[in-house]
């Protein structure tokens, strides 16, 4: 097996920031499959579609979903109780590929953050810079450093941390890491692409797309990937989300 | 323990439940979560003469009760699904169905004789996609343009051959008479309504190719009427999809006049869907005495 | 506050909110929930030169996301409405739409002309219900039949007036064309897509007209890309409904291409529907520092 | 003000038979305006129409309804929970007319039943005649005879009270009262009325009909009444749900 669909019960589901909430879920025999970089697709009922939510954290049988509410799917996840069972087929995509003895350098932003715990875990002394649009938007810094990250702040408004983008802080520490890991809007993904490929930082980013199936069978979450200088329709359920950055046609 | 087989156009099915084209790829990824011999069949994803990207993304909406898509026929080829994907799914002990599409009469007729050569065990005709530019929808919406392509690829296809149809017209009863008129062996029912999502911020359509096919629970009422009404007007059997999410709206289409099912959109939401509504039939039919599930088709009453 | 105010064919509403025929009755009874002079126009129950009685009940039954309907045209007669419920009507401070149907073209043009003599604002000519044996939907399914007849209630007409359109045609640009290049002044879509359900257990249609006429939110992107593509095609205004049920689908009808819109299902679920979308479009509006409502319309950007 | 749509508090909503649960709602501008016969139109999130439930019971500000569980509708009602709110359309239709003086009997059917509770209140001495198909369907047994009815119960299948049907009841009680109030299946009605109409005993039935506005404005509720010797058709939401006997076209 390397995906089910399964319930899993609601260990928690709690707000902690702006709109933003941390669900934990149990499912013995789906959880442990998960790394890093994959993704969940939950099941909220009366929606057609299953929503895609990046995996935060995993424990055993225990998974991390760190969600915003966006839409009115979100809204319901964020109405679910504790002791309640929900549907997730995971654990889904090729997540980051992680080599040992490497330094990397983890970048989030905004709700890119999440899965970037999870990898971080993964590696050792890793250099984590994480961007929000403003203070009340900020997570994951304390689990950050339980971890013990090297962990940057910075927020677009200035309101905490230090007033700018991640990309500023990528360009300073660009002589202290070996590869990229990113994840977060695409405008965000693509500064960060076009730095480490000036400066040949290998960088993997983990790309978002509307999805249905979330296994590779529908084919609708389509993305261009130059390869072997031809350009291929890959799919971010399948293919990703992770994918190389140079590969990526953003 | 009901007889659940079906015969459609001579060929055998072990149950009346068939994934529905472009829902289930070729079958592999829906693979990993059972056997696929529990399905009576797979109509693979629609496959053109020649490699197609598709559209570009975003490709998918949702709506209430359905989703809009336009992958616009991203597919390797049909000379590659016989290649590389039709050896592995004739292993799977299913009936398997190519879908195909084209720009033009003489593409269908090439893949049809093409195919006919295959192991494929019959041919789905898509004459009724709404998500590409040229070909596609604009076959399936008059009487004199379906005839015409059913009656040309008639004549290349040595496989059983169903047309399927387009609900985006006005008188589906005339559409599956002149399918029938010109050699279809079977009709299905429906592809998806044209349709469409405009995001209020952007005033962008969500959807890249701007307009999209719904599917999904929403277009339920529409489909089982329109497979009553096509039913009631043609001999050949007609496989009943569009929206079909639980074994009570399969059993509704098997009564409104569907002989076989598709099922599509709900296996986004519920994988296993084929596997409860086949049981859910049985169910039914055991608790109703029904020995087999042909006995359900057509068998409504109206008023 | 941005000015809601919208202009349709010289006639003036204070809002683009309009009560959707057969769906508000001739507003006697929604009017114990608020004053009718919220609505920026009412379009009445369809009426016909003659009483009526109806469809046979059940005439209703529910889908994913929406409702089928198939009254039948029960109403009292347009002598009737002119008599008994227009005067009212007329004192309520909200622009009234009379909505007519008939089994002829003559019956049609008779309507017109009585109603031309009255003080009704406009008519609209529903060629496209779905839920009559004869008359209805076939007037409405063609160009030339949809021309033929907007042609002729064109002579018999001197109120303004709007035609409203199946949405059960394949190519719904060419019909709105022709609507338009025969006098309409305006028009009016979606009427219900024809669907069917079925109780699994009598086997009968749940409706006993067999048939009826799918409306609420599950028609909605079929009725957004309609009213897209129609606007794309002509200039007279577009009043867009279908499905309509929160103050974004509203808003997202407007940027599709309609000038003003109605909501029917809607209100059988939330009778203040009409109120809340108009204070949510008011809230956008503000939001997004838009003076007037009339600039939303049409403001799509297609890929 | 007639009628209204407004959030009611749920106080009350447990199972007291198979599938069968009663709820207890609160609003003190709605609740006060019912009187017997008359229905709610319940708001079940999700769906396109209101579920129609008689007014089973009323007190000051609190609304009683007694529902069976049927299809999706009442489903989702049953797993509303105390506390909860629901929107109510109430107080809708026609009620039972009561007249002082007159002796009535008060039949009613399975699932129709419940709008015999209130509407026998009304009166001196009701005698009540309830019908069941099976024990495990029996409800508000209690509730009559605390009203001082005098009560008679009937199983299709003698499995409690009295073996068949209230109509062979009726027929041995046609002297002990002046006026009949009835409410259940459709071919109880018809025999019912039947009888009433062979016995000189004036009618009252509530009938159902599937709707949708619950108001009167949409038309979807028709039934057929003839009346001076004419054939109308009547709608079940605003001219009913209670409807003389002798007018009805079963
Ligand atoms: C691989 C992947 C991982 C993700 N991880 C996270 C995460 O860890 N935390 C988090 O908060 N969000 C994550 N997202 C985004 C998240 O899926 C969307 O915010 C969510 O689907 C919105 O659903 P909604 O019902 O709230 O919004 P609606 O706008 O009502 O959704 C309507 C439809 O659009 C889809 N949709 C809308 N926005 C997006 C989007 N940005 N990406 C994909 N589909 C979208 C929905 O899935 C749904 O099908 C991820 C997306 C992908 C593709
Ligand atoms: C005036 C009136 C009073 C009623 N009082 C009661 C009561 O006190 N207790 C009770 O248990 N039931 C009562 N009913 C019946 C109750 O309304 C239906 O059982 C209920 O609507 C079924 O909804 P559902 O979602 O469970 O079933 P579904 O079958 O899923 O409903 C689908 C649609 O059909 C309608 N429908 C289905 N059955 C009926 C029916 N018998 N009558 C009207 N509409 C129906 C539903 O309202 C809904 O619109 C009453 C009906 C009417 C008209
Ligand atoms: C993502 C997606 C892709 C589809 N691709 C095809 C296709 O390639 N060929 C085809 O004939 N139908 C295609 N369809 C239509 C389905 O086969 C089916 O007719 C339709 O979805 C209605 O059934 P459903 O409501 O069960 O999904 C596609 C549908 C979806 C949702
Ligand atoms: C119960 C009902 C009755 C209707 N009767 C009429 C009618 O008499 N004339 C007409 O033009 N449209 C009629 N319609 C169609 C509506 O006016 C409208 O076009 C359709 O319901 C789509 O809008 P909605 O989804 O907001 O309800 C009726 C719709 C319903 C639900
Ligand atoms: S979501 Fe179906 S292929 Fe990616
Ligand atoms: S339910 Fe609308 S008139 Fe009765």
């Amino acid at each position: 097996m390397r995906y089910d669909a399964q319930p899993f019960e609601i260990l928690e589901n709690t707000r902690i920031a702006d709109g933003i909430f941390d669900m934990r879920v149990k499912n013995d025999v789906i959880a442990p499959l998960a790394v890093c970089g994959q993704f969940a697709h939950v099941y909220v009922p009366s929606k057609t579609l299953r929503r895609p939510i990046s995996i935060c954290d995993k424990q055993d049988g225990v998974l991390r979903l760190v969600y915003q509410v966006k839409g009115e799917g979100t809204r319901l996840m964020s109405q679910m109780k504790k002791g309640d069972s929900v549907d997730i087929l995971a654990p889904l995509g090729n997540g980051f590929k992680i080599e040992q003895g490497k330094r990397y350098c983890f970048i989030g932003g905004g709700i890119g953050v999440p899965p970037m715990l999870y990898a971080a875990k993964q590696t050792e002394n890793p250099l984590v810079i994480t961007g929000f649009r403003t203070s009340s938007l900020i997570i994951l810094q304390d689990d950050f450093k339980n971890i013990g990250a090297e962990l940057v702040l910075t927020t677009d408004d200035g309101s905490a941390g230090r007033h700018g983008f991640v990309t500023d802080v990528l360009k300073e520490k660009l002589g202290e890491f070996d590869e990229v890991c990113a994840c977060g809007p695409t405008p965000m993904l693509k500064a960060v692409a076009a730095l480490c490929a000036e400066n040949n930082k290998p960088c993997q980013v983990s790309l978002e797309e509307r999805m249905a199936c979330g296994i590779g069978a529908c084919l609708v979450c389509a993305v261009k990937i130059k390869r072997d200088g031809r350009e291929l329709t890959l799919h971010v359920c399948k293919d990703g989300p992770v994918f190389n950055a140079e590969e990526v046609v953003f | 323990m009901a007889d659940l087989s079906v015969k459609i156009a001579g060929v055998e099915f072990s149950n009346p439940l068939i994934a529905a084209s472009g829902t289930f790829g070729f079958g592999r990824e829906y693979a990993e979560f059972y056997p696929l011999e529990k399905l009576g069949g797979i109509s693979c994803k629609g496959t053109t003469l020649e490699k197609r990207d598709g559209n570009l993304p975003p490709r998918v909406a949702e709506t209430p009760s359905g989703m809009l898509n336009a992958v616009g026929l991203q597919n390797p080829g049909v000379d590659v699904f016989i290649k590389e994907d039709l050896p592995w799914l004739k292993q799977q002990n299913t009936v398997v169905i190519a879908n195909i599409a084209g720009n033009t009469t003489e593409e269908y007729c090439a893949m049809a004789e093409k195919l006919s050569d295959t192991d494929v065990d019959m041919i789905e005709m898509n004459i009724s996609c709404p998500n590409v530019k040229s070909g596609g929808v604009q076959f399936g919406t008059s009487c004199e343009s379906v005839g015409a392509i059913t009656a040309a690829v008639r004549k290349h296809c040595k496989k059983p051959l169903i047309v399927k149809l387009s609900p985006n017209v006005a008188d589906i009863a005339e559409i599956a008479k002149s399918a029938e008129a010109n050699g279809a062996d079977a009709l299905s029912m429906i592809n998806t309504l044209t349709g469409m999502r405009i995001d209020i911020n952007t005033r962008r359509p969500i959807i890249r190719n701007n307009t999209g096919g719904l599917s999904g629970p929403a277009v339920f009422p529409v489909a089982v009427r329109m497979v009553w009404q096509a039913s009631n007007a043609v001999k050949i059997p007609i496989i009943g999809m569009g929206g079909i999410s639980s074994w009570e709206d399969a059993v509704e289409m098997l009564i409104a006049g569907a002989q076989a099912l598709q099922i599509g959109t709900v296996l986004f939401s519920d994988p296993y869907a084929p596997i409860k509504i086949t049981e859910g039939i049985n169910e039914f039919l055991d608790k109703n005495n029904i020995k087999s599930v042909t006995e359900l088709s057509g068998t409504i009453k109206p008023w």
